[in-house]
């Protein structure tokens, strides 16, 4: 078969046709792979909060509540609820002072208001540096580096250096203080629900 | 203070082709003349900031309301290639002249990934309108300085004997990874 | 062959400078510095120097004898050079394998892969060590105390900060600048004496080896931009690796500009980005960076900064 | 602070080791061999036959054009041959060749006598036509004619003569000694190049290492108007025109200009002498003073040789060739020219006959440029002479053109003082001679 | 040339990373460990192989002048598609793998392809290229993300060889990205000289 | 469905204006490119030595492309072979040009050419010949200082450490051209390969007088005309003192050969003859 | 390089081939490449497009010209730069204000976009009508090719 040739009619028609058939088979995917996406970022959430609050047995993605802080910054309260009572709750918070930006935590806090556990979301950091925040504020073994079983309201969560109750990451200070500065942003968020 | 901080991120911290790996073919295929270095840089920015202005209002005001997200790549990619299409063919007839120098002295533009990937990120950065376009006047502005750089040097090497091996590509990513290397020293900067 | 005349364009006299000659002066140039380092930090700056000199010059020999043949420079003291150098902006304490790494990328990656001696771009030896500190920032941010009690016995002695991070995270007044001008502070090994520093650079411009253009702007850089950002410029220049590096990096021939205009751009922005970085980057010293950037920047600067023509002053004078 | 060029300079060890010892007259030899290509510009053209008789003086080539010279007889005698002789380059070229007569017989217009003349009633036309006629070109080396030199382009009006009697170069002598003994000659010379001219201006520069000089200089000239005498601080290459004028005149002649751009007409003292001898005595050149000199050199001295003696009889009269010789070099060690052979014979540019030893003669290995900037620093003109190489070598002449090599002036300060003993002045020759044959072509 | 031929072709001689230099910025961006480039790799390599068969056989009926923005199309549609599925089915290497995916519009190996090899051939063929080249392109940046993790945090495919605190952290970095390509390259020329 | 409707209806939209902004453009800018161009270039060695006489293997392509016959085209590198598939490419007949190769007319080896002093400048022919005639008697010669070495993009010529003379490595040497150019002697000759790679030539450029060059070089032409006259074809001329063998006429017969007085002619990959080779012969001196 | 010495003119220097010869002027055409052309593998990849530009450019012998053969086209580089000022520094700059300036006025994306995109309609307008001028600014000279190189 002879190559079309390019006139301005085969030229139009031809585009057309081929982003027509584009657009239809990409909104087909789209249509097919939305729910299984949907599925897998709502599975991140659950399993991010299922591994950091304490056993409960709502559904906190239902009953979220959005916070604002002082400065303005909204913060996503995940209440966990055992039996319709509060048994604690996976606070979505963040910070902007990290080494690279943003962080994401999810952290999530006993009823009286101590950390039960933490995950990491989304960052940015120095792989082998800041990324070490996982592992290594939870590292229970090393009561100066963990924040597990801490309540921001009752110890202080800054860095060593600056005068805090925190062994900063081994240079990767500014991680550190970054990762302490969600924690306590989320804490602060929450702080009004844990006193219900 | 905000767009200060963006321009210096972008230039400095992260820039497109020593951090963010965008650009690099241009980077490692054009001439060691300072001028043409210059003279794309330029071009880049122009390109970008209309490119990034349009594939916004697309995104804003098209994509979005429709639920359309899905088609951000393939709709942004054809959009920027008409643009840049476009800008030719209106240069040529507005100024033939002009259009004739332009020939003469710069490469073709060709639409790389960095005009691109800076429509996209805009988006996932979700910034605005401002913001997206100084983020992409400054994202070209660090092309710009990455590629003068990069041109004096290849002009210093092109007087040396390199190692057979090194010659071409190797060196050329290497003195970029050891630029980069230096250009580390800005991290934190923003 | 008596008797038969040699033929040679003019000029048919040397001044007897060599490659060698420049490159030993800077090494003498560099021992007060040394020797206040060993005093301060003791057996460690002796065994990290040793170890650094000896892996540039090995590698320096291994990379011409295997893989790029060419002019043999094993014996010109350059590679050695690199080696002191390499090791003076490292702290005496640091793993002597991290030392050996240093070396290879120095030397492998810094200067050899350009060619070897004279055509590389950036200052080998701080490729070696930001290289190093970027690979290994713990190790490259553990400094010992100057004067620890052990110092002579051991490699592992007590650690503290360096004045500049003490300013950085907010212990400005716990910087004496009189320790930081002796050489009585932590650091890296070659960096702390200030005197010393100088002694090296009175020496090398007596002897003509380098000209006052770089060392000197880069003081005005660093004074400047410290007035402008509100920083003691006293305690900017006393402190960190800026007199090492604009008296002993920030010259090498090889990778600084060519035209005295050149140079004094070339310093004057090394200060400048130095106190950038120190003042909001998140490094505490920004040194090597400021002086790689520059190195970067050096081929732009000798296109467009040539030496003053003959001719081009005004005419009638 | 004393007066000194702008940019750039070196100091070589000066070794000045025949300062101070009279200019011999050096005899005669059996055959002279008369180049016909002495002078900067065209070559000159053979204006007698084989079997001719000349007497000294005898004018025996014509200027073959405008920049060029005639050329005298040195001796009496009998034209041997028209043949090529190898120069000083070992390439063949044409010279007269003269069996030498027992007995002297001088052309009768030429006035032998010691007297002065001091007057000199001829206008600038005239003074101009007797030096063309004399066959003087500049005895500093350049050998460029020197009546073209007087004749000031339209347009453009001399101000000041400059009298160059630095002798920069290391080891030679010949133009101080010149000065100690024949001070007065010289010094009407000048007078007559002024009126050449038309300056009332003239300055001598003299550098500091030869006080002796200078005093004596600065003693006579105060009998001749508008002559001053100006010391200058040593330092290599005072004696290139523009840098000289650059040091008196505190003006630096533009690229691609001539010194007369900023009213400046340089001569050296010999010239002057010649000068004085062509105008007042009608003496036309031919002989110099050439200094034979070396550190193994039994006896550095001053010689008036006649043009044509070969070298190898100024050799023998100073000591003989040293058995360390390396190298002989015709002119100073920074700007002479290497012989391949002490055969070739003087001529009207040789200032000097440099016998250096073996070890020195060597030069050392080359290695890569480290970029110290040295090369740049003593430049005088400037320039950048480790990129000039590096372009050279690559052959990228219009990135030469740019760089202005056609400015250098190939003193060799850079390969004096480069620490990787780079040939730069070898490859920047060759750059100036490519891009000057393109700068030509494009005309 | 025999299919075998046409898919070994990708995979060495003219590798598109190595040899042919094809598509930079993905491969410096997406290498900081094995597994990221080998799922770069393989997500190219799908595209490319799927637009490689469509466009040799829409050949014959796009005209002339508007073949490249066709090509592009079809392009950008594989490559949304596979943003979907791994968005869907492989969450974790499409945070890591970021902006280049949807940049797999602009890899110049794959466009390259369409124009230089499947416009010209028959769409059998023209899958055997364009899963040789998407192999090639894969192995390269297996091997490359391979490399930069090894020297970087002493594991390859997660799997550690020697202690992370003896890596060098910069070959996780960006300036460890353009190091290592660079010596990699200066290596295969060096034995493509030999041979 | 409905999703899919819009999709396609704004994607259709934007794809029909950049189909319109494509037609405008092939309208304005009429880009044609013979597609044989790139054909021709993929064949080519790319090199790109320029030894065409073309800048770079696509300016070679451009003209092949253009010109009505491949007469005097011809690849160096590539050789017939390239040719060949150039005009399957271009449905030409490939013409045969003779293979060329370079020849260095000097013998001046350090035994037939007494070295007189000793040269220490910089190691390039143009330096030294700028300065001077050269280390030996013969200011026509060889320096040996390798200048067209540098210069062969194939590694094919040499200097032979022992004679100092550059060697031209037959199966390397692609005659392009390079080191002609380079050489600053003008000592260096394209020549006719030769059946057999077989040819004859004056292995001399010295113009002196015969017994000044004579001096100089053992092995120096010295315009004696013996050749000439014995050539049975005319192929010989002597201007300057200094033979010249025209390798067009030139049918081998190495009748020269026999007569040359001093040896000068050389004779290249012929069988040997009866006893040595005329280089050796002269050894005793 | 742009100013290695500011003495001197520099030239940017283009090669073409003649394509139509007029009384005072010389059309020529010249191959342009794409930022990729410095690529080796730009046989494997289409980026690397070219385009001819045919351009005027003034001869006042252009009779020693003729169709077909290769020129040199010389423009000096500071001509360059003007060219890129016009086409791309300028426009841009005006779109920025423009931006500003609506954000400023109406804090409303949408209209501070499209106005930013719509100033360059009068931008290109007023190009247009200095068309001329800019004929005149932009000359171009041709050279022979050496005949050799
Ligand atoms: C390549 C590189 C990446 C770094 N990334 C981080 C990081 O992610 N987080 C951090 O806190 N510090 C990081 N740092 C270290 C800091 O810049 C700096 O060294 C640190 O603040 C020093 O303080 P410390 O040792 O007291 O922590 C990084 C350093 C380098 C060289
Ligand atoms: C580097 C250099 C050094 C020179 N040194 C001297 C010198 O010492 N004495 C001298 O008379 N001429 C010297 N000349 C030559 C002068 O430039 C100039 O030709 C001469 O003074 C003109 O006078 P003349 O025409 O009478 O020779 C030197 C030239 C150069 C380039
Ligand atoms: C074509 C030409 C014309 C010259 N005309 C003059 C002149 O009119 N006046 C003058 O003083 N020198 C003239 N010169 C001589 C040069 O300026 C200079 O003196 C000469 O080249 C020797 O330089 P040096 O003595 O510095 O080595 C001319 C040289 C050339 C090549
Ligand atoms: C004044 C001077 C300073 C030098 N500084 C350095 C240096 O900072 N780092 C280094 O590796 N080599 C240095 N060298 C040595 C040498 O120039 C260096 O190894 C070259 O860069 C290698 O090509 C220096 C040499 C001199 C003469
Ligand atoms: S020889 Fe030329 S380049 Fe070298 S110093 Fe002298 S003037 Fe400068
Ligand atoms: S003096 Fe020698 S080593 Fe120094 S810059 Fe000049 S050429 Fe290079
Ligand atoms: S020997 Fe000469 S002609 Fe032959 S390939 Fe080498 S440079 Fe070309
Ligand atoms: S043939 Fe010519 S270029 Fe080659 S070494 Fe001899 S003189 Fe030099
Ligand atoms: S892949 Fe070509 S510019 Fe990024």
């Amino acid at each position: 078969m002879a190559k079309l040739e390019s006139s301005f009619k085969n030229m139009v028609l031809v585009l057309t046709a081929i982003t027509c058939i584009a657009a239809a088979a990409l909104a087909g995917v789209y249509e097919l792979t939305k729910e299984p996406i949907n599925q897998s970022n709502l599975a991140k959430q659950i399993n991010a909060i299922k591994a950091v609050c304490p056993p409960f047995d709502n559904d906190p993605m239902a009953d979220k509540i959005e916070s604002k802080l002082p400065d303005g910054s909204i913060i996503t309260i995940y209440p966990a609820k055992e039996g319709g009572k509060f048994v604690g709750a996976a606070v979505e918070t963040y910070t902007m002072k990290g080494f690279s930006g943003y962080i994401k935590l999810m952290v999530g806090f006993n009823a009286d208001g101590s950390i039960n556990n933490y995950a990491v979301l989304q960052h940015a950091e120095t792989p082998g540096l800041g990324s070490k925040m996982q592992e290594w504020f939870s590292n229970t073994d090393k009561p100066s580096q963990s924040i597990i079983g801490k309540n921001p309201g009752v110890n202080k969560l800054t860095v060593s250096k600056d005068g805090g109750e925190v062994d900063a990451i081994t240079a990767a200070t500014i991680s550190s203080r970054a990762f302490l500065d969600a924690v306590q942003r989320g804490y602060d968020a929450v702080k009004d629900q844990l006193k219900q | 203070m905000e767009y200060i901080m963006i321009f210096i991120a972008a230039v400095f911290v992260n820039n497109v082709i020593l951090s963010q790996f965008l650009g690099i073919c241009p980077f490692l295929g054009v001439s060691k003349k300072v001028d043409t270095a210059l003279g794309m840089g330029a071009a880049v920015a122009f390109v970008m900031t209309i490119a990034t202005i349009v594939t916004f209002l697309m995104q804003k005001y098209l994509l979005e309301p429709f639920g359309l997200t899905f088609m951000q790549t393939i709709t942004f990619i054809l959009v920027i290639a008409s643009l840049v299409q476009m800008v030719e063919i209106i240069l040529k007839k507005v100024s033939p002249p002009l259009y004739q120098a332009l020939g003469v002295f710069l490469p073709l533009i060709t639409t790389n990934c960095a005009i691109l990937g800076v429509a996209i990120i805009v988006h996932q950065k979700d910034l605005s309108l401002l913001n997206s376009v100084i983020y992409a006047i400054s994202t070209a502005i660090g092309f710009a300085l990455a590629m003068v750089l990069f041109a004096g040097i290849r002009e210093q090497l092109s007087l040396t004997k390199l190692p057979k091996a090194m010659e071409g590509t190797p060196i050329a990513l290497l003195t970029a990874g050891l630029l980069a290397l230096a250009f580390m020293g800005f991290a934190g900067i923003a | 062959m008596e008797n038969k005349l040699v033929v040679s364009p003019s000029p048919h006299v040397h001044g007897g400078d060599s490659i060698s000659k420049n490159m030993y002066g800077v090494l003498i140039a560099l021992i007060p510095a040394f020797i206040v380092s060993l005093y301060a930090f003791g057996l460690g700056a002796l065994i990290v120097t040793l170890t650094s000199v000896v892996a540039c010059m090995f590698f320096e020999f291994a990379i011409q004898k295997y893989l790029i043949k060419g002019n043999k420079t094993l014996c010109d003291g350059s590679a050695a050079l690199t080696g002191v150098l390499l090791a003076f902006n490292l702290p005496s304490n640091i793993p002597l394998w991290i030392v050996i790494i240093g070396a290879l990328v120095a030397i492998g990656v810094g200067k050899m892969s350009f060619g070897g001696l004279g055509n590389n771009i950036l200052n080998p030896a701080l490729v070696g060590r930001v290289f190093l500190l970027i690979s290994f920032p713990v190790q490259m941010t553990t400094w010992p105390i100057a004067d620890a009690a052990n110092r002579f016995t051991t490699m592992d002695v007590e650690t503290g900060a360096t004045p500049l991070s003490l300013i950085k995270f907010g212990a400005a007044d716990q910087v004496n600048v009189w320790d930081a001008i002796t050489g009585m502070i932590s650091g890296s090994m070659g960096e702390i004496s200030v005197i010393a520093l100088l002694l090296g650079l009175c020496y090398m411009l007596w002897k003509k080896i380098i000209t006052w253009h770089i060392p000197v702007s880069i003081f005005a850089g660093v004074v400047v931009l410290s007035l402008l950002t509100g920083l003691n410029p006293l305690v900017q220049l006393a402190t960190g690796g800026l007199m090492l590096g604009a008296i002993f990096m920030a010259t090498d021939y090889v990778t600084s500009p060519m035209s005295h205009k050149g140079m004094l751009i070339y310093g004057f922005m090394i200060g400048a980005i130095t106190i950038i970085i120190r003042k909001f980057g998140a490094y505490p010293e920004g040194v090597s960076f400021a002086i790689l950037l520059m190195n970067a920047a050096t081929p732009l600067i000798n296109t467009y900064c040539k030496p003053k023509r003959f001719g081009e002053v005004k005419k009638n004078g | 602070m004393l007066k000194t060029f702008r940019i750039g300079g070196v100091h070589p060890p000066e070794n000045k080791l025949s300062a101070g010892k009279r200019i011999e007259v050096i005899g005669l030899p059996k055959q002279v061999a008369i180049p016909l290509s002495q002078n900067l510009g065209a070559p000159s053209v053979a204006c007698v036959a084989k079997g001719d008789e000349v007497k000294v003086g005898t004018l025996i080539a014509k200027a073959g054009g405008f920049v060029s010279s005639n050329i005298h007889s040195s001796v009496a005698g009998k034209v041997a041959k028209i043949d090529e002789i190898l120069d000083a380059s070992g390439y063949r070229r044409p010279a007269v060749f003269i069996d030498v007569n027992e007995e002297e017989v001088w052309e009768e217009s030429i006035d032998r006598s010691e007297t002065l003349i001091k007057d000199c009633p001829l206008s600038s036309e005239e003074i101009i036509k007797k030096v063309a006629e004399a066959g003087i070109v500049g005895l500093g080396g350049a050998t460029f004619p020197t009546q073209v030199k007087l004749s000031p382009p339209p347009g453009s009006k001399a101000e000041m003569l400059l009298i160059n009697a630095v002798e920069c170069e290391p080891y030679l002598t010949s133009d101080h000694e010149l000065m100690m003994e024949k001070t007065e000659e010289i010094l009407v010379g000048i007078s007559i190049l002024m009126k050449a001219i038309k300056v009332d201006k003239a300055i001598i520069g003299i550098e500091n290492n030869k006080p002796d000089a200078i005093k004596l200089m600065t003693d006579r000239c105060r009998q001749y108007t508008g002559i001053s005498v100006q010391p200058l601080k040593v330092q290599y290459p005072q004696g290139g025109e523009k840098q000289l004028i650059d040091a008196v005149m505190g003006r630096q002649v533009p690229s691609g200009a001539l010194p007369i751009a900023v009213g400046a007409v340089v001569q050296n003292v010999g010239t002057a002498y010649a000068v004085y001898e062509a105008v007042q005595k009608n003496k036309p050149l031919i002989e110099r003073v050439v200094t034979v000199t070396g550190k193994s050199v039994v006896k550095p001295s001053n010689y008036l040789a006649r043009l044509g003696t070969p070298i190898s009889m100024l050799i023998d009269a100073a000591g003989g060739l040293p058995a360390d010789t390396g190298k002989v070099i015709s002119g100073g060690p920074m700007m002479g020219k290497a012989l391949t052979s002490i055969e070739v014979p003087v001529t009207k540019g040789c200032s000097g006959v440099l016998i250096m030893p073996t070890l020195e003669a060597q030069r050392q290995k080359m290695q890569n440029c480290i970029r110290c900037a040295k090369c740049v620093n003593v430049c005088p003109m400037g320039l950048e002479p480790y990129l000039l190489m590096s372009v050279g070598e690559r052959e990228i002449w219009d990135r030469s053109e740019k760089e202005r090599v056609m400015d250098c002036i190939e003193c060799g300060c850079c390969s004096f003082t480069c620490p990787s003993n780079r040939p730069l002045l070898d490859y920047i020759r060759i750059s100036k001679s490519k891009v000057g044959a393109i700068i030509r072509s494009r005309k | 040339m025999s299919k075998i031929k046409i898919l070994t072709n990708g995979l060495v001689k003219e590798n598109p990373v190595f040899v042919l230099l094809l598509g930079m910025c993905p491969t410096l961006g997406t290498t900081s460990s094995a597994i990221n480039g080998l799922g770069m790799g393989l997500a190219t390599a799908f595209v490319l192989m799927c637009s490689n068969f469509v466009v040799s056989l829409v050949k014959n009926i796009i005209p002339d002048k508007v073949r490249i923005p066709a090509f592009i199309v079809i392009i950008a549609t594989f490559v949304t598609i596979v943003q979907f599925c791994m968005q869907a089915y492989l969450p974790s290497l499409y945070d890591s793998l970021g902006l280049f995916i949807p940049l797999i519009v602009v890899n110049c190996v794959v466009l390259g392809r369409a124009e230089s090899f499947a416009a010209k051939n028959s769409p059998v063929d023209s899958i055997f290229d364009g899963l040789g080249m998407g192999l090639g392109f894969a192995l390269a940046l297996t091997i490359l993300g391979g490399v930069r993790e090894f020297l970087g945090t002493g594991r390859i495919f997660d799997i550690a060889i020697y202690p992370e605190s003896y890596g060098a952290l910069v070959f996780v970095l960006a300036p460890g990205a353009f190091i290592a390509l660079g010596y990699l390259i200066a290596v295969i020329n060096k034995l493509k000289a030999k041979n | 469905m409905n999703l899919i409707l819009i999709a396609v209806l704004l994607l259709g939209a934007v794809g029909a204006i950049g189909a319109v902004i494509l037609f405008l453009v092939a309208q304005k800018f009429k880009v044609y490119e013979d597609p044989r161009i790139g054909q021709v270039e993929e064949v080519l060695p790319a090199a790109n030595c320029g030894g065409c006489g073309f800048p770079g293997c696509k300016g070679f392509a451009e003209a092949c492309v253009k010109a009505d016959s491949l007469e005097g085209l011809l690849c160096p590198v590539g050789g017939a072979d390239v040719m060949g598939k150039v005009a399957t490419i271009l449905g030409r007949e490939a013409v045969a040009a003779a293979p060329m190769i370079a020849v260095v007319r000097c013998n001046g080896t350090c035994e037939n050419r007494p070295r007189l002093n000793n040269y220490d400048g910089a190691t390039s022919c143009a330096v030294a010949s700028a300065l001077y005639g050269g280390e030996t008697g013969c200011s026509f010669g060889c320096h040996g200082l390798g200048d067209c070495v540098k210069v062969c993009p194939f590694d094919a010529i040499h200097i032979n450490p022992e004679t100092q003379l550059p060697e031209v490595d037959e199966d390397k040497c692609t005659a392009c051209g390079a080191c002609v150019k380079a050489c600053p002697k003008l000592i260096i000759e394209l020549r006719k390969k030769g059946p057999k790679s077989r040819r004859v030539y004056v292995s001399c450029v010295n113009k002196d007088k015969g017994a000044i060059a004579k001096k100089a070089c053992n092995v120096s032409c010295i315009g004696c005309s013996k050749c000439m006259k014995a050539c049975p074809f005319e192929a010989i001329t002597i201007s300057n003192n200094l033979a010249y063998i025209d390798y067009n006429k030139c049918k081998l017969c190495r009748k020269c050969v026999d007569v040359c007085p001093t040896h000068a002619i050389q004779e290249l990959n012929f069988p040997p003859k009866k006893k040595e080779e005329p280089v050796v012969e002269t050894k005793e001196n | 390089m742009l100013s290695i010495d500011y003495k001197m003119d520099n030239y940017i220097e283009h090669e073409g081939v003649v394509v139509a010869v007029n009384k005072e002027n010389v059309v020529v055409k010249i191959i342009q490449n794409s930022a990729c052309s410095g690529c080796h593998a730009k046989g494997a990849c289409s980026a690397a497009d070219r385009a001819d530009k045919e351009i005027e450019a003034i001869a006042m012998d252009s009779e020693k010209f003729h169709v077909g053969e290769k020129v040199l086209l010389r423009g000096s580089d500071h001509l360059g730069r003007q060219a890129v000022l016009i086409a791309f520094v300028l426009p841009f700059v005006l779109m920025l204000l423009m931006i500003l300036l609506l954000m400023f006025l109406f804090a409303n994306e949408g209209v501070a976009g499209l106005g930013a995109i719509f100033v360059l309609i009068p931008y290109y307008a007023i190009l247009y009508t200095r068309k001329d001028k800019l004929r005149k600014k932009f000359v171009f000279q041709v050279l022979k090719l050496d005949g050799n190189k």
